[in-house]
């Protein structure tokens, strides 16, 4: 480690947004729609991957409400950057500042602002194999933007399970390839059997569930892991911790994405 | 450009916090800029006064469960619990780090968070060894987020003047005691570490705190109380900071809430000789070059040759 | 409108603070409301639980020299300086409002912020007197606006002891003391006043502060120092209000930066048994209506049946 | 004094905004505007007078935003309320939210919310007097927006001093009387020998000056006295003191409007 760190590797700054799209809801029983959003992204800044993370905020450097959006796509010619994160509370009056979300009240101008990559996305395995993506609820937008970056012959099921709190789910619609299934998670499991690699991305009990479920098996499974996030941003604050078997990882500079089989659900 | 900015400006920028140097007042708070380098990518930490250091403890900690931080009204309310990698192991990995700030002229402060007076003495014994470049020791008796220790010494004038006078005896090294900011009488406080021998204090660590979630009925935070920064806590430190230069003169690090070059001229005329910034770099992570920035446009308009002219300059009539 | 969802609501929202009945949890802030009739021409505050009147002394004071107030960020800083007509002038002018408000079912809370223990003692026989309509004592030892008395006491475990022993020996009032927030141990400061009979405790007053202008190099108070409030000390206020309650379950008064039912319900989790709303005030003139519309709709979407189970209900698991 | 005092004496609520115009500068050196906004006033509030005082907010109640602006003009068939207050500042950046200020940001969406009327306003004597009207600053405006409402066949003279830190003070154009001069405070105090009452207004240290100089006189002298305000606005919170010969008085609800010979400057 030494203060040699290439000034690229992180960039941070406002950033003017090109255009922005949304759809959704992408589940039933909450009022949550994808949001993806490109960016121009200066010369001066690393090419990210798909998968990567930013840290995102709509309402410009300085204002405090940050969260992770992932890397749907960058055009390296003209640096265009794709982002997706979820909104939620859109119907809210008062939407709430002091909590992250990406919505935009009526009349609202964002004026973004991004930092980044942070430290691990998603990564596909590097020989190429069946690939499962597991998604629940508003935080499968990762993989949701995950997928929309993969070309049509890479070889995978993605299933987006039935969101705890209601009856059905509504996978992101318009999905660019299939096979795309909304489940419960025993079928979800069981469609992904074949799968030898698996990303996960959902709410904490999701995480657990799907952890304790795979024990028996010797599927890679690589989590998204985004939730109290918060802080720096740079790994220097230690407010964004996820339990591991090795002690307390940060969720931003260790992560966001994660072995699942490593982190512990307490 | 902040460089160029610094470089370009007329005005003397150096200051003393007794016998530590620092080429500029600006440093970066403990616990909000890691190790030193986590900003590195951002902009170069070499540029700052000083840097100190995460808090470290004789042995290393896994800090508390999540959630470690809430929003509140103009603050923000954490809970880390003093997650370290411990002294050794911070001499074996970190050591170089200090050495190359030390080298960049930017002073590296080494936050120690111990439990006991023995661990305090033990790790002062090793950083002394293992650590050469280490500018000064910032003594933390002050740290809410742990069940035991910091801020038990840091209530307890004998415990406080004890462990004071013990690590004293053991480096000729600058020592700065952050003090406890929820104290009655603070100015008894830095008396006490004064008398003893040290150089300088720090005010102020996190402000005991909690938060509580109407709706779930639970507490924000995963350890129910926690500590608080930022803009909503700067008026008490600015008190602190005012009351502790009046009656003792002792050089003083201030800090709570600064975000801006304003907030931190704030705290030097309370009393301070540097400043240093906490979690205004998770809103801005170049907060710590920006203060710089325009303190040093401040003292230009202002006339203001030397920024250590300003330390104690509020106007009382 | 408002009268009319409190008489719809079919939450019991009486609560008591020891021998103190109020027909609901919310209360005016001494210091806030002046001597309760203020805000009478936009609501009827004989709606309110109780009005803590504004601080009283043995003799008329003239308050501190402008400026009084300052904002902060999720703040307001003051310095009053206990401004106040006396305890015989009140009793001659204000005894009749306490009268009306009593036959409301708005329990009238005399506020004491008395300099000695001569003052607090001469104070009460004269209200004793003069004011039978008074409902209880609120004994501030508190307050950061005066140069002596109040804060000395406060910080003082003898002369605390001292103080609430002499008073309950004069009256068979309910006894309230507003102990000082910026102690290490609230704990011991509240079991010292437990054990010489008061009936319950106020956490908090404001918090010791102070503001500076870096453009004018001036304290922005007259008296250089105040006192803050508002949502920036909800989460120091919590954790006091939280830890006194764990550890002598006496019954307590919370306040500090209460704004919204949610803010109330966060104290009535922590431990309090009734709220006050201060600065709230000043932005919405009916915030006390407001919170207590919105702390009863609370209860009514969680199936609260008397508000008063809230009280210590924080879940720690 | 009883709990039973009018719920009309006071009006507070978020009123519609009906039209806002705009003149200025009126005095060089700053950058200051006179602002005149009509409101729609509902029947429960009572019908207040020219030279009253309302607590104004252009953001909404509770913002904690506040300051008196003075009622130009109230037209009790339609409820037509007009009020005058200063802008300054506008060329900020970063208008001060935590100061006082009545300035409209680029898309900035008022929400006016009014409070008041409040305590005592300019209000004529009961005889027909040869009238001054003396002002100084950004704070005349109040006295401007007093002259506006006045008759024109009043006996009236009206001043408006030079800023002390400028060469050159501007009178509000378009003024619907005369004489109006614009002047030095001595030509000022020559030009009002004449009057019999006077309402001043500006900075208090103008204020001070006047009060001395005319410490000779027998003229009647009303000042408005409004710096430092805020707090309640009722006069519950005594955060807005005025020093006068009987110890502090409240500016809001003894004021803001006080005789200038009893107030002491220190
Ligand atoms: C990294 C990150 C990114 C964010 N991005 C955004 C964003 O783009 N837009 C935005 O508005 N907010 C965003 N947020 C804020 C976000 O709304 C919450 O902070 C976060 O969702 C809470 O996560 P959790 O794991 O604690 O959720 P939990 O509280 O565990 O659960 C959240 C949801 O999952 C469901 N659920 C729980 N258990 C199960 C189960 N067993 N099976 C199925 N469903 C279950 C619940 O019904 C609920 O809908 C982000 C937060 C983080 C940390
Ligand atoms: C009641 C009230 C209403 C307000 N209304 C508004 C509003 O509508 N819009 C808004 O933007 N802000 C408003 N404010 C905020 C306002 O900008 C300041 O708070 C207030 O002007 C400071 O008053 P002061 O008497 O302390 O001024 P001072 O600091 O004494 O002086 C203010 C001005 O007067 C000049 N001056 C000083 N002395 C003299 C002298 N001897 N001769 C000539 N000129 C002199 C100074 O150059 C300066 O320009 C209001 C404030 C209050 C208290
Ligand atoms: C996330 C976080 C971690 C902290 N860790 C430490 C620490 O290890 N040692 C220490 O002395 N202070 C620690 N502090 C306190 C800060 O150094 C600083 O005193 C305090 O945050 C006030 O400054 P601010 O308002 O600028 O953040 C920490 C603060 C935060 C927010
Ligand atoms: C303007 C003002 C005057 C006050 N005067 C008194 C007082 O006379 N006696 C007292 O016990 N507390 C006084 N207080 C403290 C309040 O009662 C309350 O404890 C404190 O403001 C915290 O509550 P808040 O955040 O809701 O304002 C005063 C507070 C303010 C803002
Ligand atoms: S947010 Fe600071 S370490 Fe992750
Ligand atoms: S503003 Fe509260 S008394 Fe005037």
């Amino acid at each position: 480690m030494s203060l040699t760190t290439p000034a690229s590797k992180l960039f941070t700054g406002e950033l003017p947004l090109l255009s922005s799209d949304s759809y959704g809801p992408v589940s039933s029983g909450e009022d949550v729609a994808i949001r993806l959003k490109t960016f121009l992204l200066p010369e001066e800044a690393p090419a990210p991957q798909p998968g990567q993370f930013y840290l995102v905020s709509p309402f410009g450097e300085g204002s405090g409400v940050t969260f992770p959006a992932v890397v749907v796509h960058f055009d390296a010619p003209s640096r265009h950057l794709k982002l997706a994160a979820y909104s939620s509370g859109l119907e809210q009056e008062d939407p709430p500042t002091d909590a992250l979300f990406f919505s935009e009240p009526e009349g609202f101008e964002p004026d973004p602002w991004l930092a980044g990559p942070l430290g691990h996305g998603i990564v596909l395995p590097p020989e190429p194999m069946p690939i499962g993506l597991l998604a629940c609820g508003p935080q499968g937008v990762v993989l949701d933007g995950f997928a929309r970056s993969l070309s049509e012959d890479v070889d995978l099921t993605a299933c987006w399970v039935r969101d705890a709190g209601s009856d059905e789910a509504t996978p992101p619609p318009g999905h660019p390839f299939t096979p795309f299934h909304s489940t419960t998670l025993d079928e979800a499991l069981e469609e992904l059997e074949w799968a030898e690699w698996i990303a996960v991305a959902g709410p904490k009990a999701f995480l657990k569930e799907v952890q304790q479920r795979l024990s028996g098996t010797d599927q890679v499974l690589r989590a998204y892991f985004g939730s109290d996030f918060g802080g720096c941003g740079v790994g220097a604050c230690l407010l964004c911790p996820v339990k591991t078997q090795n002690g307390y990882a940060r969720q931003c500079a260790d992560g966001p994405v994660f072995d699942l089989r490593e982190l512990v659900f307490e | 450009m902040s460089q160029d900015v610094l470089q370009q400006t007329s005005v003397d920028l150096a200051v003393e916090v007794g016998p530590l140097k620092l080429k500029n007042p600006v440093m970066t708070a403990s616990g909000t800029a890691g190790y030193g380098t986590e900003y590195a990518g951002l902009y170069d930490p070499g540029l700052l006064g000083a840097i100190a250091m995460k808090g470290l403890t004789r042995h290393p900690r896994e800090g508390n469960r999540p959630a470690r931080w809430a929003p509140t009204p103009g603050g923000l309310l954490n809970s880390v619990g003093l997650q370290n990698i411990g002294v050794e192991a911070f001499v074996v990995e970190k050591a170089a780090i200090c050495a190359e700030l030390a080298e960049k002229g930017c002073q590296p402060i080494i936050n120690l968070a111990c439990a006991t007076q023995e661990d305090f003495i033990e790790s002062v014994e090793i950083l002394e060894e293992g650590c050469p470049a280490a500018a000064a020791y910032e003594v933390n008796v002050s740290c809410p987020n742990v069940k035991k220790g910091g801020c038990a010494i840091g209530a307890d004038q004998n415990a406080l003047a004890s462990v004071v006078r013990e690590l004293r005896s053991r480096t000729t090294k600058p020592l700065i005691v952050k003090l406890l900011p929820l104290v009655t009488d603070i100015v008894a406080m830095a008396k006490v570490v004064q008398n003893e021998g040290a150089d300088g204090i720090t005010l102020v660590n996190t402000i005991p705190a909690m938060g509580i979630d109407a709706k779930t009925r639970r507490p924000k935070l995963g350890s129910v109380t926690g500590g608080l920064s930022g803009p909503a806590i700067k008026p008490l430190a600015l008190r602190l900071v005012y009351l502790t230069y009046q009656a003792t003169k002792m050089p003083i690090i201030g800090l709570g809430g600064i975000q801006t070059g304003e907030d931190a001229i704030e705290y030097m005329l309370a009393g301070a000789s540097a400043v240093a910034i906490g979690c205004g770099q998770f809103s801005n992570p170049r907060a710590p070059l920006m203060v710089l920035e325009e303190m040093a446009a401040y003292c230009e308009e202002q006339g203001v040759g030397s920024i250590r002219e300003l330390t104690g300059g509020l106007i009382l009539e």
